[in-house]
């Protein structure tokens, strides 16, 4: 078997000063360019997931591997895109994209040329010399994207990417996600509430329960690509996604009720 | 302005200095009986202008201090303050840094010479020494370097060379001839000594004397014993002042310093005639003057 | 490897008590290893014999001043009236600066008028203005205390304003359509919005306070007071005596942090939900 | 009531020009009413003799007095001596401020230990350190610029800590993502970060710097500077040359802050995007 | 014909120095006890419009009139839900429900009785006497709504009181709002990017254009109520309005590329 891009291997983390999980012990494997996606309620420990395989986090247990070497920190191959965009806003979009190539001391030349290819591809090439501010929301995630791209990762991390913008911008940046990863073929890991959202672009999505996380269930999406939003296979696969989901939070609502009782008194 | 009529205390300014020796006497001892039945009430400057400012703000209504802040407040608000009686004369010396060569008030030409502030006494009588030689400050012009410089930082600066001599009040000439920083220069003192300039006088606000004759004639009275008792026990004076200087920062003044400074003032309630006037003359020509002293404030109005 | 739920939470409590111990003690190891550093440091140097005692005492012996100053003189009655002052002055100031600045604040024209004088005044120095008070208010302390609340006065008028500008948009227009206006907005929704940032400007105040009154003291009140006992050890050149006076004003400026602002601070962060809810 | 869209463009263009010169016009007017209101009180007050001149020298006393000091006194002299330390000074104390909060802040151990020195040294004024400074520096420039480089060093090391606080963890994050790390992460993705915060900590910082200079200036008078003509002013009770110095540390610090601070405000919120695109 | 609950008549709005109209004039009614949803593109001037009922905001031109009398600023009838929920951090759940009631004078006992019925009626009974902090960010919002419903509005302005929550918590609190209003029927305004959500709970949903805002298109939703969200007349409505709304993003995409271009000059 090829090894996976991603193998979480009973991955768990407590945060300090925290008095329960953010995410009990998870196993799951990203095949090489395989996209997949982690969908689940609010604090179920998806952003802590995902920080953890960018190296952002340590896990308490359990182990990650990257391309088959063990995850002790940010490294190559690795790209992450927030939901805030977290471009530096002192810097054009330009050298928003330019940066990480600095920080690891790529030549001037090469920089040019990959940034700019890079900002090709999210169609941003005309709007290098601006800065963030002066950015549309949806223009500022697709610097977001460019920005990781440049670095050519293998694995590219996405927390939520789209969820700060309005519908019909999400739509086309969904759109265009699918075009650029098809062109590119990363192995993704993208974290969303958007269960459309998630069907549409995902090989894979895995539920994930509340209150401290875990998988609950997992999805294989077996439709042919592009895709197209409005297919009915697509529908039927959110209806039984958010069926699950209900249930999942009434439990966590329960939960949540019992233990804020407790930090209440 | 305060209140017109008689007063309910006596509210008397002076200083923790060698200099306001029959001050500190007359706070411990002469003023602990009431003055003509008004109970006293003793505040402590730090520096005369402050303590002008409280005699014409009507915060305050007696004071000790010296002729130089008390002849430039006559000029800016002439009629306001009556002049008391003296009470130390001399008080001040010339120390000239260690090395530096300076004999006589020829000898400052092109030098620095610290005050320890503009328009005080010790300025006023540099001012005449060096007119009376035929020079003048800087800042009038002339070739001396005149500058004010805080008895706290006067030791420094001299170490570190910043100034070649120092015109001081008692004790702090005498502190620096004795850490070694610097020499007596006997010519210049004997000159200042030839004018018997006061180092302190006592005032009271007009308006306070006029509604309180009684209090006021007490004030001078009080004054006047205390001034006897300096005179006669020098010693008492430098265990008053070390005491309530100990009082503070737990610190002294050598004996033997102490004893130099006494040495070097006399207290008596006499004014020289012509002393007043001579600062008054100086004031005018350094440019402090903000008008003209009226004569009548040159001699003391006990009565 | 499998332990009940009731075990497991038992468990945790011990290990989260033990951890809050171990971070009382680390916490202090931590903030006060610096000073430790230092005060090392001075006494090697003194110590060594690597500099004048003239110019650097050793800490014994600026720990000897101070143990005279406190036990022989009045130290502690100096000290006690000077922080009396500095909360009086400071408190009157801090009640101006927000009446002013919430006054003005909520008129484009007042604020505009008002707040660059605030602002230039803000630059100057606030002993400047020492000899004037003392021609106006008099002598007796008002001209000490007036100089303190003026200190602090103009930085906490600057902070209302600012902090009135990042009230959340939100929030003015929650209020308004509910149907506050006037004083019952100013005092229900524009004060209470605005405590979290101005909790700084009280700190801010403080500092300002203490310049104040310090310059003030030294000038005003002769020997009572941190102030004149700290002049006083300057004129007669004794650098024991104002390192002392330092010392303790440093300490009752870490003590005034710790026990009241960080207080405060977390008090009204905890309140105002600036932080989480653990 | 149709007009053609050029028309239009055209007629807004025109009124928004005409809106942009009337604001500024009425933005002047805004800004100046009050201290109009002011000098118009002080000169009545004067005029009318309610009150001792000696007390309140009249408004024209105090620019007559102002022009002596500029023709014959030459305070232009001075006003610039004292411009260049204080400029001088706080450049010191600012590059010091924000180099150690920004070393010393990526350290918890190093933060913990020496912010609360530096949050305990904030409370102390910085006159208190001036004798010394004259003892270790001497009696001389060197010792009244130190002391405005340490007035000013005090609060931008904690503005800087403060700021550090402030920086949005996700840029952190990104940054660290993207392979920064070290003295590459601070210079470019800490320091620029910090920036905007530390725009109000460089006034702050300014406003503790003039107190500092003054205060030194009024005690090492060797050298010009508008302290010893404050000082003067008060030493022979001239209260027009006190408030002719006031005057003119109000207009030097209303001009910093128009002409500096506004716009370097004004500036780095728009280049960080702190404001909308318009 | 009965007098509307809101009627807004050629309402425009350019704000001060902006140079386009955030709003064209604007004209609709809302009947009493009708739910009227706004949705368009983010910027298009659905919160400018309803702060304009609110009487938050004032109309360059055109009149507003709630319940018959011209709109001069906030007033009683009227109560507005934001979408940061904007309660006040420093009072308990109870003191924010009351605060405005206490601003309008109503007696203490009074006041009591009628925040109680309200947080009854949004299941926060026994929260009251939390701060916000302590709330979920669901549990917020009910708080908010609370808020404006202890003012008995006749009309009730609703600015996407549901777009920062989690999709879960969102659904809940949809299906919350439907029987809230069907309890209490106040004419309601509510602002939404969310299609399904527009469809769900609304008798009209009016589709605003982007740039300069105005009414496109109106869509009247004739299903029964209480209404499933997986009713498959609702999912094509969805797919109608999201045609119709993507044409109107690409228009808009051009005018703003072109507007940007200008600003960047
Ligand atoms: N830095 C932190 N310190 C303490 N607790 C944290 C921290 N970050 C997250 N948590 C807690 O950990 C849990 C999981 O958080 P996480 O951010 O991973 O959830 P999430 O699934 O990404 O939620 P969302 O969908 O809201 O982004 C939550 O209970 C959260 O409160
Ligand atoms: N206070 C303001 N000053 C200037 N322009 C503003 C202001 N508020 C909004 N605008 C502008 O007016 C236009 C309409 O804004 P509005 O907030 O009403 O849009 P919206 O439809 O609510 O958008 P969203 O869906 O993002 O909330 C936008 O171009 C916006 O930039
Ligand atoms: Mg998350
Ligand atoms: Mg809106």
């Amino acid at each position: 078997m090829e090894q996976p891009a991603v193998r979480v291997s009973g991955a768990c983390k407590t945060y300090e000063r925290s008095d329960h999980a953010a995410l009990l012990p998870t196993s799951f494997d990203v095949a090489r360019g395989e996209f997949v996606s982690l969908v689940g309620p609010s604090g179920c420990g998806k952003s802590t997931l995902l920080g953890m395989i960018a190296g952002l986090l340590i896990p308490d247990a359990g182990s990650i591997e990257a391309l088959g070497v063990p995850v002790t920190g940010p490294g190559d191959g690795r790209a992450i895109v927030f939901q805030d965009a977290a471009l530096f806003p002192w810097l054009t979009v330009f050298h928003n994209v330019e940066y990480g190539l600095r920080a690891h001391g790529v030549p001037k030349a090469e920089r040019r040329e990959r940034v700019e290819d890079a900002l090709r591809l999210v169609h941003l090439d005309d709007v290098a010399d601006r800065h963030p501010y002066e950015l549309s929301g949806g223009m500022r995630q697709r610097a977001s994207i460019a920005r990781a791209l440049v670095m050519r990762p293998e694995i590219l991390l996405m927390d939520e990417p789209f969820s700060a913008l309005d519908a019909q911008t999400r739509t086309i940046l969904t759109d265009e996600l699918q075009r650029i990863w098809l062109e590119t073929r990363p192995a993704v890991v993208f974290v969303t509430h958007n269960l459309i959202e998630a069907a549409f672009l995902s090989d894979t999505v895995h539920l994930l329960s509340s209150g401290p996380g875990r998988i609950v269930k997992t999805y294989e999406v077996d439709i042919p690509r592009p895709r197209d939003e409005a297919d009915p296979a697509l529908l039927g696969l959110r209806h039984d996604m958010l069926d699950r989901l209900r249930a999942e939070v009434d439990d966590a609502v329960l939960r949540r009720a019992q233990a804020a009782e407790v930090t209440a008194l | 302005g305060g209140p017109t009529g008689p007063a309910d205390a006596v509210r008397v300014g002076f200083f923790l200095n060698v200099t306001h020796g029959p001050a500190l006497l007359a706070v411990a001892g002469e003023f602990t009986s009431a003055l003509a039945g008004l109970p006293v009430e003793e505040q402590v400057f730090a520096s005369g202008p402050e303590e002008v400012s409280a005699l014409l703000g009507g915060s305050l209504d007696a004071g000790y201090l010296g002729p130089g802040p008390y002849v430039l407040a006559e000029g800016r608000a002439p009629g306001r303050l009556r002049l008391l009686a003296g009470v130390v004369t001399g008080g001040q010396s010339m120390v000239a840094r260690t090395g530096s060569g300076i004999r006589s008030v020829a000898d400052l030409a092109g030098r620095t010479v610290a005050v320890p502030a503009h328009g005080n006494t010790q300025d006023l009588t540099l001012r005449l020494l060096l007119d009376r030689a035929g020079l003048r400050a800087a800042d009038q012009g002339g070739a001396v370097e005149v500058v004010p410089v805080k008895n706290a930082a006067l030791s420094e600066a001299m170490r570190q060379g910043v100034v070649d001599a120092a015109l001081a009040p008692a004790p702090y000439g005498e502190r620096l001839v004795a850490d070694g920083l610097a020499a007596p220069v006997p010519a210049i003192d004997a000159e200042i000594a030839a004018w018997r300039l006061p180092a302190t006088v006592l005032v009271v606000t007009e308006e306070f004397a006029r509604a309180n004759p009684a209090a006021t004639r007490a004030l001078v009275d009080a004054n006047a014993r205390a001034v006897r008792r300096a005179q006669a026990d020098p010693a008492s004076v430098a265990r008053l002042f070390n005491a309530m200087l100990a009082e503070a920062t737990g610190k002294k003044i050598p004996e033997r310093v102490l004893r130099e400074s006494l040495e070097s003032m006399r207290a008596t309630t006499a004014i020289a005639p012509g002393a007043m006037a001579l600062m008054v003359r100086s004031a005018e020509r350094s440019g402090y003057s903000g008008g003209p002293v009226p004569a009548s404030a040159l001699v003391p109005r006990p009565g | 490897m499998s332990t009940g739920p009731g075990d497991r939470a038992g468990a945790g409590r011990l290990a989260r008590a033990r951890r809050r111990a171990a971070a009382v003690l680390m916490g202090t190891g931590r903030k006060s290893w610096f000073i430790l550093v230092i005060v090392l440091a001075w006494w090697l140097i003194t110590a060594a014999g690597w500099v004048d005692p003239y110019k650097l005492p050793s800490p014994g012996d600026v720990i000897a001043t101070l143990g005279t100053l406190f036990t022989e003189r009045a130290l502690f009655a100096d000290l006690i009236a000077t922080v009396l002052r500095l909360v009086e002055g400071w408190a009157i100031g801090v009640v101006a600066g927000v009446l002013l600045g919430i006054l003005t604040g909520t008129s484009r024209l007042l604020e505009d008028g008002i707040r660059p004088v605030i602002a230039g005044l803000q630059a100057v120095p606030t002993i400047a203005f020492l000899p004037l008070a003392i021609l106006w208010l008099g002598f007796d302390g008002s001209a000490v205390l007036a100089i303190t609340a003026f200190g602090t006065f103009k930085p906490m008028a600057l902070a209302t304003y600012g902090a009135m500008h990042q009230i959340p948009p939100t929030l003015l227009m929650a209020g308004r359509a509910l149907g506050a206006r006037g004083l019952f907005m100013q005092r229900t929704l524009i004060f209470p919005a605005i405590v979290p940032n101005l909790v700084t400007g009280l700190k801010m105040g403080w500092s300002f306070a203490w310049r104040a009154l310090m310059a003030a003291e030294i000038v005003v009140t002769g020997a009572a007071g941190l102030g004149g006992v700290l002049e006083l050890g300057r004129e007669i050149g004794a650098i024991d005596v104002v390192m002392a006076v330092i010392l303790v004003i440093l300490v009752v400026g870490i003590a005034t942090e710790q026990l009241f602002f960080t207080r405060l601070e977390r008090w009204v962060n905890r309140r105002w939900g600036l932080v989480g809810a653990r």
